[in-house]
């Protein structure tokens, strides 16, 4: 059973921890996700789960490393600038192998840049804006439904990896409010967790620790997390596809431009132009292979982006070179409108220039 | 007939210490474990380490432990205890990692009354990254960051922990010890014990601070460092509890 | 009657317990240990009361007191 | 049905709660709908403007660049969005606060004089109601009784005695545009 | 003239920065790196500039905020877990348009790691750590001799670009000793900066800042950044070639680990292989032409690096499929040896796998 | 003859706050533009602005002005007054950004004596992101995120500022005031000149706490948002100077 | 003889300014600014004394005094 | 010329500065040279060793896989070193702490009781020169006569008190090796 509401997305995010069962909300506020923790300050208590106003973002991720010791499922959200300051502590998660989702609800950058919308923190989310050889599966919302969704989903994939999740959703996603139907209840599934530090009754002592001093040492845990990187692209890769079938153009987006993208796709047909939209949902992994697919089954490829080019790097990567990469994109908060888009699909079909080392040069070149 | 009247505490791991000779992280780690096993807490022990020469501790105690990243340690032991209300948490810090980068999460944690227990080393120096100086370095003293010794006018003056800590109204119990005499390794025991009784008993945030040495750092043989933390150091660290409610 | 044991193999040879015992029943030794260290070690005099002071401020645990 | 509207004024006017109004509305009617709102920096005092989009198909951009309908607030977001409205769209102005703008004869233009309205009504709060009762009279992206319904889940009990103060306020609206 | 010495890789980074008029640091001790604030509590005030230890990393690049916006050059050091921190302060730095340098002597990760060398931040620095769109100048030394003229060239660049540059070293260059040419004086051109605020006297007020509220302004910041960037893409590159003229099989490498390849290279001529090395000096800009040129030359590629594959990335954009790209890496500390990366290129040139998507998968079975 | 006996000082600029009505930020900035003037420091003066409400200070002020990161503004300041001591540097400060966030930088500010002097805005609360906790929320207070109001047991116990950093030997200057009466006008711009004169005349670290009112997210009337500060906030904050050297 | 003048556009209607007044010469206007804030406005009854208070509570320093 | 040699020991039996004396010896006679060290993670105590290369020609990897030569201090890095050393390498060992390994019959092993030399000269610190002066006597990588002359550059003037004490033992090491 499920029943249809009006929820913003930010909301969407608590409801979809509480129901997969996160017990701990840690955070700070910053715009635009106060709603997360506001929503966390009551409905938390009332789940009987922890509810802490951390004095900074730094202390948050180090709360939620603590807590995720515990094998309880737990979490933190923040925007941008909060994000870059928990990147040594999602580095330890990741070290340490303990499960935590970290949702980022992005805004403009760099600096203290603004409270509108933005996408260009995909490098931090996927390529590890802290040190060392890890990665966080990341997952891209599109809608308040997939807020809520993907959020429960994080915790699963989180536990079952023992790797930090990250939700990249952005501040369109978060502060609106759209139809949603909610599930009474949702299947998650909570493995044993032997390894929690949780008072060494009835059994041996654990340890939680990242710190391997001797080189081997440490190469063997890289390669373990490098043997769950690669479990995840066998097994986490996640996308949806519209209208790409015939498609001679098929635009690459994610989260809100991946919205903006499905009416531009319904525009393009209107006026008999093949255009389709893939969409990938789990960014690392990122669906390399169908994208690859694509390529080699000669469609073009436009990406879109609320920044000056950086998942487009993942696409080449994916197509190596098979088909021409064009990109879009619009930054600091301005919103790339359909029919901008909708000018780059008509060019980028009559031959038009298609980038092909768009994320080092200016959206504009790209674009013109 | 003889018997045993003093031997490693159960809490004790059986690793030899990667501490330096003379290097008092080792007794503070003993009473600790003491402690751990009078008030029968090994089971539900869940213990913070921080960066610093005592990174190792893991290794040394016999209870579940985390390592934290540097000055976090009482983040860390927030997210544990909120989570486990029914387990018995601290976290055993430097001054570098509690004074200098964990600063806010020391105060922050101590406002909230969190309740756990905190083990504060102050040996006036980073032991484990080359003796710089520490936010509780001495003024006049020399480290390898202020070779010609701490001047005022150019690092500002020791803090204080205890006193700073003190003005907070979430602490329950706020002692500086010197395990450096008889009598002083007698009060550093009693002054864990009674930190972590307060934790058991819910009241909220407490913290030990323990003057320690760095016979290493401070390129003195262990004797005289012991020597002049009760000559010197408690000079300007007095000893005693601070908060007590 | 009472007596103390000192674990050479952990011992670092701080000389902390040969200062803070009253009776001065501790010495360094002339020999070294496996990692290297000149360890102390105990004067079976008679004298030891047992106070465990030597015990207690061993940084490394590695004095055991009998009674 | 498909209809975009961009509902803007100044912090304080009530636009968002005016968009929630009838995104709830449209939820008990069973259309889809996306809000979304575009704030000022400040708490207060800034501007303040939202979107929204009532549909019975699948919402695709949560956001308009040409909508089908401007509610304006006052001045300076009338200023702001007059330009973006689409051809023969639908402007309603507060009138109070407002002037008819000169350059967009295409349209239908409707001006309410919603500050006096609710001064009239003896609170000034309920401005944003009054020019949301015109516009759904006019445009019927809901029904009346729909907002009326809406309004009773939206305002917690304890609220409940403004209910008619804010009811009188959406038909005087509706009133005006009828 | 020049004086030829024994320094310090640590060493020669402050002897470089202090020459290049460096009159401001601002750092935390971390190893393998604390003999740069060691050195600088001493011969910064001698030079007539300021040396702070900061309480942390996140105060040290803040100071570094501060300190730039007054014009004078000035820089902070850390390594992988303290630069983890700097990341948001990074993005300030970058959003607000200030010149200043920032090292990172690389170590093992994720999470504390261990203190060995590691190169597994190549990402965090050239992809951006931080949120938004920023890039950071990356220069990656391979001696102790550019240890020191790299980091001296970094503040003419960061001056140049009004844009933070990263020295990207790593525990080996910061620890070992080597022979060295210590120039009396060296070549340094600093630009006027009428922006910088140092009091308002005989001028309008200056301001310098990152907060662009309107999406329109925001995004005028990004494009003007982007445009620099662009600018050097165009005249920063830089790299070293060690006898790739009439290779079959290139080495790619930076740092430390290019100089193991160097060593790879004279032992594989000896076994009659023609082996050459690439270098990449510059990380961001990448060489990707001179790389595209290589491999449309028809030469085979190598990547090797102390991490799971992170430059390997820029090397398979740079020849977008025109030519086979191998990766060989090791990591926590573990560093490849000459002979392990010869069996690599002997079974490269064998026909031997070769990767085509190393970077998602372990060294392992890359390596295979 | 009239003569205008009370302007706009030189040093504030001609553009409108961003304020919400009734907001003492606005209050605050025009007293510093006053002593500013008074002490003819424009033209070497370089203002720190926070995040929060007052993020926008550079539009307000007449002189060089630097937008910080979140709660950084004194090390920044620090950066900036040790490149160039000749310079006047102040920091403006709101209780999240100086007490939460901040605390290691305002901490470590003040022990190193660090000529610079910082005017911080206790509101007691976040008002820029919507009305949530502060460190200086006092308990029992309603705010977004304690809607049932703060519960020591759940958020602590609220963060005395001039107490704390008063245990500190760094500062020169510590006070308490509140802009809400004629006397307490007055005393706030003093408190203000005083603080801005230890720095010329480098005495250190000074640091000014404003009991402030954000009308907003207190959901009062400014009027009664005064008489609030006047009659509550001034019992859990005490008025008056902590530190004097 | 001293009075004072309001910027009603800068003016926020936040009526701090009428209750400090000692001598209550300021009242809150009917009209609006075209922010949209009722402002305040002097009452001319020769009773200001120039005491300035409303000038320096004036959170918008809207308010100039003259003497 | 091209000789790579790794000493080892443990912290506080001055293994670094024997490498660096052994470093600055062969700038002073213009070679090519690399310092690279290992610490264990604790200021003292753990284990220590550096590698140093000396050459003629330029030096690529900083590191070496296959020593010419080992220096071990004790018997805890002899063990962790002993079989990385080349075909027909050599090893010099501090007989005082170590035992002669059994399985390197293809090195030449150079036996050397520092410790008990040290403590006959006085002073255990200076096991290390004794190693010292007995592998530049016996491998040459620079001669005697520029380690004598880089001591005097490396310790600090109010050090060169210890100069002859110094030499003394480099000396003892080097008849030793003669
Ligand atoms: C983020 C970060 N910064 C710096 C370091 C390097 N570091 C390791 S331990 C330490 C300080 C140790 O001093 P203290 O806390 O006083 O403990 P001690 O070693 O003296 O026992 C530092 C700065 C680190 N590991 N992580
Ligand atoms: C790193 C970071 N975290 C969080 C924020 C969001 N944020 C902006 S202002 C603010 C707090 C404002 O409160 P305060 O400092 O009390 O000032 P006020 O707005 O009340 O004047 C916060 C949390 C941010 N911009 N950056
Ligand atoms: S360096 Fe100092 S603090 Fe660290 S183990 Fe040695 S003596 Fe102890
Ligand atoms: S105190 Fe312990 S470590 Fe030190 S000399 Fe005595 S037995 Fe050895
Ligand atoms: S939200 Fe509060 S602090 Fe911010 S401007 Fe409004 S009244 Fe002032
Ligand atoms: S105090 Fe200033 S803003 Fe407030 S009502 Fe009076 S004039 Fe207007």
């Amino acid at each position: 059973m499920a029943t249809k509401t009006l929820m913003k997305g930010n909301e969407a995010i608590v409801k979809g921890a509480i129901a997969a069962g996160c017990r701990g909300f840690f955070g700070y506020p910053i715009t635009p996700q106060n709603e997360i923790p506001e929503y966390m300050s009551s409905l938390m208590p009332k789940a009987g789960g922890v509810f802490v106003q951390a004095e900074s973002e730094v202390a948050s991720i180090n709360m939620v490393y603590g807590a995720a010791c515990t094998g309880t499922r737990v979490m933190t959200t923040s925007s941008s600038p909060g994000i870059s300051l928990m990147q040594e502590g999602i580095s330890y998660i990741a070290g340490a192998e303990l499960p935590a989702v970290i949702v980022n609800v992005q805004r403009g950058g760099p600096g203290l840049g603004n409270i509108a919308v933005g996408q260009a923190d995909y490098f931090q989310a996927v390529k590890g804006g802290g040190h060392g050889d890890y990665k966080l599966l990341t997952l891209a919302p599109w809608s308040v439904s997939e807020c809520y969704h993907l959020t429960a989903l994080a915790f699963d994939l989180a536990d079952k990896y023992r790797n930090p999740v990250m939700v990249l959703a952005d501040a369109i996603l978060g502060q609106m409010i759209e139809t949603i139907e909610v599930p009474d209840k949702i299947e998650t599934y909570i493995p044993p967790k032997p390894w929690a530090t949780t008072g060494r009754k009835n059994r041996d002592k654990n340890i939680i620790n990242s710190l391997w001093i001797v080189p081997q040492v440490l190469e063997e845990l890289n390669l373990k997390l490098q043997a769950k990187y690669a479990l995840m692209i066998e097994h986490e890769v996640r996308y949806d596809e519209y209208k790409v079938e015939d498609a001679d153009l098929v635009l690459v987006a994610y989260g809100t431009t991946s919205r903006l993208c499905k009416t531009v796709v319904d525009m393009a047909r209107k006026e008999g132009l093949n255009v389709g939209l893939f969409r990938p949902i789990s960014l690392f992994p990122f669906p390399s292979i169908p994208l690859e697919g694509l390529a080699e089954r000669g469609k073009k490829l436009l990406v879109v982006e609320m920044s000056h080019g950086q998942m487009v790097e993942d696409v080449r990567l994916s197509v190596n070179g098979k088909t021409s990469v064009g990109f879009y994109g619009r930054s600091g908060g301005m919103v790339p409108t359909p029919s901008e888009i909708l000018n780059q699909v008509r060019d980028t079909l009559n031959g038009g220039s298609s980038c092909s080392c768009c994320c080092r040069t200016r959206s504009e070149e790209v674009s013109r | 007939m003889t018997q045993k009247v003093f031997e490693r505490p159960r809490a004790l791991s059986e690793n030899t210490f990667s501490y330096c000779a003379g290097c008092l992280h080792g007794v503070v780690h003993r009473l600790i474990a003491e402690v751990i096993d009078e008030l029968d807490l090994m089971e539900r022990t869940v213990g913070i380490c921080p960066v610093g020469c005592s990174v190792f501790m893991y290794d040394y105690m016999e209870c579940d432990m985390i390592e934290a990243s540097h000055g976090r340690a009482p983040a860390v032991a927030t997210g544990v205890k909120r989570i486990l209300p029914g387990s018995f948490v601290f976290a055993y810090q430097g001054d570098g990692d509690l004074a200098a980068i964990g600063t806010a999460e020391t105060i922050h944690s101590a406002a909230r009354g969190e309740n756990i227990s905190v083990v504060f080393i102050n040996n006036g120096t980073y032991g484990m990254t080359g003796g710089q100086m520490a936010p509780t370095t001495l003024v006049g003293a020399k480290t390898t960051t202020c070779p010609e010794g701490r001047d005022p006018a150019i690092a500002g003056y020791p803090i204080k922990v205890c006193e700073l800590l003190s003005s907070l109204d979430g602490p329950s119990y706020i002692a500086r010890v010197a395990p450096v005499s008889a009598g002083g390794l007698a009060k550093t025991k009693a002054a864990i014990k009674k930190a972590f009784q307060k934790q058991l008993d819910g009241k909220g945030f407490s913290l030990v601070e323990v003057l320690s040495n760095c016979p290493t750092q401070w390129n003195m043989s262990p004797i005289d460092s012991l020597k002049w933390i009760e000559e010197t150091a408690t000079k300007h660290y007095p000893l005693g509890e601070f908060v007590d409610r | 009657m009472a007596l103390i044991t000192i674990n050479k193999e952990l011992c670092k040879g701080c000389e902390l317990c040969v200062h803070f015992c009253p009776k001065k029943v501790i010495k360094m030794s002339d020999g070294f240990n496996a990692k290297g260290y000149q360890y102390s070690s105990y004067i079976e005099n008679g004298e030891c009361t047992g106070c465990a002071l030597c015990a207690k401020i061993c940084p490394d645990v590695a004095i055991e007191v009998w009674r | 049905m498909h209809q975009e509207i961009i509902m803007a004024g100044s912090g304080g006017q009530g636009v968002m709660v005016m968009g929630q109004l009838l995104a709830h509305a449209a939820v008990i009617e069973d259309k889809n709908v996306v809000w979304f709102p575009s704030y000022g920096p400040e708490s207060r005092g800034g501007s303040a403007d939202c979107t929204v989009i009532v549909s019975t198909d699948q919402i695709g951009s949560p956001m308009t660049e040409n909508p089908d309908t401007l509610i304006a607030m006052n001045q300076i977001p009338l200023n702001k969005f007059v330009a973006s409205v689409k051809r023969e769209g639908v402007i309603v102005i507060n009138s109070s606060l407002a002037e008819v703008p000169k350059d967009r004869s295409d349209c239908r233009i409707i001006s309410v004089p919603a500050n006096d309205i609710a001064v009239e009504l003896g609170n000034l709060k309920i401005a944003n109601m009054v020019m949301l009762g015109a516009f759904v009279e006019l445009l019927r992206p809901v029904k009346l009784e729909s907002v009326f319904l809406a309004l009773r889940n939206v305002l917690p009990p304890h609220r409940h005695n403004l209910l008619p103060l804010n009811e009188q306020a959406l038909k005087r609206g509706a009133e005006l545009a009828g």
